[in-house]
């Protein structure tokens, strides 16, 4: 089954676009997270489309996208903490009310 | 002879092939396959369902003392019709403040993993629905995604009590997962790959690896883990009846709650068809024809799960969870470590290796888990 | 093109289809659990493109850690935040319509550039299986494979940390 | 002999530091020191001139380079020649013989040890001068001498008049000495030299007719008429009488006035080379002498008649000088010097005894005060020019070196001037010593220690004219100027002596015979009485005329230098306050400004700046997006 790599590709950036949308727009730090995730996910896509074409060591692209899956995981639970613990202490997890980094 | 017993069913799918094969054009015709095996999966997991709570029913029945169901039909053959149609008459209750979206969700995302497993277990020799090359992880992928769907239909439903029994399963859920895939890791160790045929096909003639020290350790963890997985009896905390109603669908009737109810059981079938396939050999068998062999195995395991039903009482929460963190991943990981070198070293003192470092650890974790009596309480203002 | 390539391809298209779809209505709804559901539909739905790709082990690991792990830490995120999540607070900024300028601009550029180039688009070489993976990832990458568990570990202890209450 | 020569001048100077240092401890002890000072440097001398004397001659000659002007050395040195050893016997012998008759005039006067200090630094500077071997070095001491006299004339400062002469002396010298300052440097420039060894006859002949060396000696002799107290700067003189006595008698007969003679008297090469220069010398010196005569016949005030007797006997050393008398003028200065001193120190004990200085209240002090009577005689016959005694012979070599230089108008007026000389003379003899006191004075003899050097300087008045004598053979003519024809004229023999005896014979008619003669007299002739009376005037003119028009420049220039200058100081101020205000209002508004502008500026754009960071962490992700944006654009491009 032979797919055109551009058209994965133009598909991918599709994805990373509306995941950056989301990300831009919503006023819910999670749902920025969860923007965030599918980005993530866009690039991973990438990956794998490129590493069937790549000669000499098609893993390496399919070993890149399991870092990515972790480290993705290791944001996700970051974030999610920072996120948690802002909801807290500010008691509002919408992201024009938080400030603090305002000068 | 045999044989032919042993293929029947292939055989039958061949007939059936052979006689649409001149009417339909060719490609309609591989589309016609896989139809077959969809379907008589479609039709073979409701059935089993239903007379597995039949079963269960008279089991426990006969465990107390009493007969199960035996009103409807001969010895309650019926009954299960009879739920299905109950449930199917039953109105959909749908609470007001309910989430609709996931309350309708809910039911059909737990459904669907519960039916996707069974593609991957092998029912007899050349009987795998779909020989996927990482067979074990596919059904490890899908049976993760199902902590995720319970949690939809409990959070969908607005209910404490269903929010309480979600997030008791997804705890439960996340925290056994972890030692169920590693206690399967010793035997992909030495198959080396993740189909579940070549599993069995490793098991050639009673070679079954529960016979083996880590094996045996194996099964039992990943039985243990899969009962828990599945969210029967002594690891029942998320629809623990007695607690919280009926955890995470206390808000569905009907035929959603007809839908959980069969998941259920489907998992149980599901896990318990893994357990023999991974440790007792799946349709390796002497004589009988290799189905047969299946289900009598996965038959007993079920009966098994009943057994624990008749028995055990619910765990409370921390000792579930201390039970998996504290027992069962430390024996995984020593189970893990006893297999690469059963692996490794020649026959006869690899087995004895093994088994002592597995006594010894299991002994070990037991005197480390055993707690300290507790001190006897202070009331300070309640009588004694 | 036999008629298994041509479902196949289809399926294909439709599976990416789907995402998209799935993606938008988890960017766009208003309920933050739906975005969750949606969001699970994506990755599911990027875990068969990993099928269509010839890439099931990555495929089931899409499935098993971000279904199954990732999924999981954003609904509880998502239900501990639940008083946030009720539908009458606009849930995205009202001036979300400059956004699409931007973006519309990045989307062109990117694509119309994605177009223009030659992709060599070489035939696929054999499939990669979890046999080859595993040991690469033991060989040439046993080092980034220490260096990940150990910033996975970091970030769990950090994460748990920072979320845990006085 | 260098040491003992230049030990000549130490010896006052010591003495003067020690009195000045010590002074009020000593006491009257101070005078002893003086006296030993100047009777030391008396021995030097007389040490130091006698091998001069012997080898007939010979000047000893020491000097030392002071500082060079391109290329020619000013030096600082001694040189004891004939002119310089008469001088230096001179001074010495007559300069003790003061100090010791000051240590009586002077013992109950309170800045007693002072008065003596000041003694000791005149002789010092009189005997530098004197030794002096250059030009220069004898300005140097000039000016010295200039100061000491404008010390002792003002020795009693509290005076009005002390105060007041011993300035008009001081600045009437420094006239004279512009003058003798720009003839040196004329002479320096023109010759090149200005040792007076160099001054040869030899040497001045090759500039012999250059106009600039006749107005240089002109200028010099300028010097000479200030120090000299010649005609038109002798106004200084008269009015110097207001020092003390001894003052009077060292400075202004013995020495000081004479130090112009014996100026002119080094120069004499020089003058020998410019005849036009040596008549106008000639001229000024008989004017002079004329002059002084006719005011001192109507003075009443002793000590004025003896200051207007120096003046004319001055005029006739310069016109000795200006006819061709080196050594001419050089002899009456010695004999004058003694006979002139003896006089002053006579009228100081005459005023110490009785009191006053008026010759009106005076008369028949004969009995009364016989020791200064006697030395008193002897002295006015001396100057009257009566033949044995010295004033004859000095001024018979003057008036023989005029007529037979055929200078016949110049010899004419000194005869009659002589002849005036002998009249004021015997006047005023007659006047203090005949007849009966007028005054109600009661006159007390003067001690001893004043009446012994009148005596002694009686005796040298008699002795000193002898060496100039034709019995000596003009010995001491020969020992100045060995090869000048010295030769007695028996026709100025007769008539100078005849001048001297008709001014007797008048004299002791008017004041002896009938007293009243002269008030008839001064009746019938009363303009010329009147001239002689006011000095023709002199000082009135310089007031009026000089010191008025100085007055009127100093108050013009004070009202230039108050209003223009002053005004424009003011102005200036002013305007550097006015800038000053303007710099500060630049400085504030626009320096400042620009500080503070760049500040604001910095403030301003960090204001701008700080909206980025709005905190809003999509703000951010928006940001990375553009940024984005714009790299791609950049790369496709």
């Amino acid at each position: 089954m032979h797919i055109p790599i551009d058209h994965i590709l133009v598909f991918t950036s599709i994805l990373f676009l509306i995941g950056l949308y989301g990300a831009l727009s919503r006023r819910n730090a999670v749902g920025i997270l969860i923007s965030i995730e599918i980005m993530l996910n866009a690039v991973n896509v990438n990956f794998i489309a490129f590493s069937r074409s790549f000669a000499s060591s098609p893993e390496s692209g399919q070993i890149f996208v399991m870092f990515a899956i972790v480290l993705a995981a290791a944001t996700a639970a970051v974030g999610l903490a920072i996120v948690l613990n802002i909801y807290r202490n500010q008691k509002t997890i919408y992201t024009d009310e938080i400030h603090l980094l305002k000068w | 002879m045999l044989n032919t017993i042993d293929q029947i069913f292939i055989k039958a799918k061949q007939i059936i092939l052979d006689i649409l094969s001149p009417f339909l054009p060719e490609w309609m015709m591989i589309l016609i396959s896989i139809f077959i095996v969809i379907v008589t999966l479609c039709v073979f997991g409701p059935v089993v369902m239903m007379y597995l709570t039949l079963l269960e029913r008279k089991f426990i029945g006969r465990m107390q003392n009493r007969y199960g169901p035996n009103r409807c039909g001969i010895f309650g053959l019926l009954q299960p019709l009879s739920d299905g149609i109950k449930m199917f008459t039953k109105e959909d209750i749908v609470p007001q403040k309910a989430d609709p979206f996931a309350h309708f969700l809910g039911p059909i995302t737990v459904i669907i993993p519960s039916l996707l497993v069974f593609s991957v277990i092998p029912f007899g020799r050349n009987m795998i629905p779909s020989d996927l090359s990482i067979g074990i992880l596919f059904f490890f992928a899908v049976a993760s995604t199902s902590t995720l769907w319970i949690f939809t239909a409990a959070w969908g439903s607005r209910n404490k009590f269903s929010l309480l029994g979600g997030m008791r399963a997804v705890a439960q859920m996340v925290s056994y997962e972890i030692p169920m895939l590693l206690s399967i890791v010793p035997a992909l160790l030495v198959v080396g790959s993740f189909s579940t045929v070549a599993i069995v096909n490793a098991q050639e003639g009673l070679q079954w690896f529960v016979f083996t020290p880590w094996g045996l350790v194996g099964f039992i963890l990943f039985f243990l883990t899969g009962v828990a997985e599945v969210n029967r009896c002594p690891f029942d905390l998320p629809e623990g009846e007695s607690e919280i109603i009926a955890g995470f669908h206390t808000e569905y009737s009907g035929m959603k709650f007809a839908l959980f109810y069969m998941a259920e059981y489907m998992n149980a079938f599901s896990v318990s068809a893994l357990v023999t396939t991974v440790y007792l050999g799946g349709w390796q068998g002497p004589i009988l024809p290799s189905w047969l062999w299946f289900f009598a195995k996965t038959f007993v395991l079920i009966s098994i799960m009943m057994w624990f039903r008749g028995t055990f009482p619910r765990m409370r929460v921390d000792q579930l969870m201390g039970f998996a963190w504290r027992g069962l991943l430390p024996l995984a990981f020593i189970n893990l470590l006893a297999a690469a070198l059963w692996v490794h070293l020649s026959f006869p003192l690899n087995d004895i290796l093994s088994f002592c470092i597995l006594t010894v650890s299991v002994l070990m974790i037991y005197v480390a888990n055993r707690k300290v009596a507790p001190k006897k309480r202070i009331y300070k203002y309640a009588y004694e | 093109m036999t008629l298994f390539q041509f479902l196949a391809t289809t399926a294909f298209y439709a599976a990416m289809l789907g995402i998209l779809i799935a993606a938008a209505l988890c960017v766009t709804v208003r309920n933050l659990f739906h975005s969750a559901v949606f969001l699970a539909f994506t990755l599911i739905g990027i875990a068969m493109l990993y099928f269509f790709l010839q890439a099931e082990f990555i495929a089931a690991m899409q499935i098993l850690l971000y279904v199954g792990a990732i999924m999981t830490l954003i609904v509880f995120a998502v239900m501990l935040t639940s008083r946030m999540g009720n539908p009458a607070v606009p849930q995205s900024f009202k001036n979300k319509k400059i956004v699409f300028l931007p973006l519309g601009l990045v989307g062109f550029i990117l694509i119309s550039a994605i177009l223009k180039t030659p992709w060599e688009t070489s035939e696929p070489q054999t499939a990669v299986n979890a046999v080859t993976l595993g040991k690469a990832l033991m060989n040439q990458y046993v080092f980034p494979f220490e260096v990940v568990s150990l910033v996975l570990l970091v970030a769990l202890i950090g994460a748990i940390v920072i979320a845990r209450s006085e | 002999m260098v040491t003992q020569a230049i030990l000549i001048p130490l010896l006052p100077l010591i003495s003067f530091t020690m009195i000045i240092f010590f002074g009020k401890k000593l006491g009257t002890k101070s005078a002893l020191i003086a006296i030993a000072a100047s009777v030391g440097s008396c021995l030097l001398s007389a040490s130091v001139v006698l091998p001069v004397i012997l080898n007939h001659g010979t000047a000893l000659h020491a000097s030392l380079t002071w500082l060079m002007i391109n290329g020619k050395p000013i030096e600082f040195g001694i040189l004891v020649d004939p002119l310089s050893s008469v001088m230096l016997f001179v001074v010495t012998f007559v300069g003790s013989l003061i100090v010791i008759y000051s240590v009586g005039y002077m013992h109950n006067d309170p800045r007693f040890s002072r008065f003596f200090a000041y003694l000791s630094l005149f002789l010092f500077s009189m005997l530098g001068l004197v030794l002096s071997s250059t030009l220069v070095q004898m300005y140097f001491f000039w000016e010295l001498v200039g100061l000491c006299s404008y010390f002792l004339i003002g020795f009693w400062f509290e005076k009005y008049e002390a105060a007041q002469a011993g300035r008009k002396a001081f600045i009437t010298n420094r006239i004279g000495d512009v003058g003798f300052f720009l003839g040196i440097a004329l002479f320096f420039y023109t010759t090149g030299t200005i040792r007076f060894i160099d001054i040869t006859p030899e040497f001045m002949h090759p500039y012999a007719n250059t106009a600039v060396l006749t107005f240089a000696t002109i200028l010099l002799f300028c010097g000479a008429i200030g120090k000299s107290a010649q005609v038109p700067l002798h106004v200084w003189l008269p009015d110097a009488m207001e020092g003390p006595t001894p003052v009077s008698a060292l400075i202004h007969a013995a020495t000081m006035v004479v130090a112009g003679v014996f100026m002119v008297a080094r120069l004499w090469p020089v003058l020998e080379t410019f005849p036009n220069a040596s008549q106008t010398i000639a001229v000024v010196g008989t004017t002079t002498a004329f002059l002084g005569a006719f005011f001192a016949i109507t003075q009443f005030d002793i000590k004025k008649v003896l200051a207007y007797s120096t003046i004319s006997q001055l005029g006739f050393m310069i016109t000795a000088l200006g006819v061709g008398g080196m050594g001419a003028g050089t002899f009456h200065l010695m004999t004058h010097a003694f006979f002139k001193a003896l006089l002053f120190l006579g009228a100081g004990s005459i005023i110490h005894g009785t009191g006053t200085q008026d010759m009106r209240e005076m008369g028949g002090l004969r009995k009364a005060m016989p020791n200064t009577f006697w030395p008193l005689c002897i002295a006015t016959i001396a100057i009257a020019g009566v033949p044995p005694l010295s004033g004859f012979w000095s001024k018979d070599e003057i008036l023989t070196s005029a007529y037979l230089g055929n200078h016949r108008v110049i010899f004419w007026i000194l005869m009659i001037t002589a002849m005036m000389t002998s009249f004021y003379m015997f006047r005023l003899l007659f006047l203090t010593f005949a007849g009966k006191t007028r005054g109600h004075i009661h006159a007390h003899e003067s001690p001893a220690v004043m009446t012994l050097p009148l005596a002694v300087l009686a005796i040298g008045s008699v002795l000193i004219g002898l060496p100039g004598s034709p019995f000596m053979g003009h010995w001491f003519q020969h020992f100045l100027e060995p090869h000048a024809a010295v030769h007695m004229d028996t026709f100025v023999m007769i008539m100078s002596v005849a001048s001297a005896t008709i001014g007797f014979i008048i004299a002791f008619i008017c004041y002896f015979v009938k007293t009243d003669l002269p008030q008839h007299l001064a009746g019938q002739f009363w303009m010329f009485y009147d001239a002689s009376r006011n000095k023709l005037w002199f000082d009135e003119i310089y007031n009026s005329t000089f010191i008025h028009a100085f007055k009127w420049i100093s108050r013009i220039s004070f009202r230039f230098d108050s209003n223009v200058i002053d005004r424009t100081v003011n102005e200036i101020g002013r305007k550097t306050v006015l800038t000053s205000r303007i710099k500060r209002w630049i400085d504030q508004y626009i320096v400042d400004g620009l500080v503070n502008f760049v500040g604001f500026s910095a403030q301003v754009s960090s204001g701008l700046l700080r909206m980025i960071q709005t905190g809003f962490v999509q703000n951010y992700l928006l940001f990375m997006v553009v940024g984005l944006l714009v790299m791609l654009l950049v790369a496709v491009k």
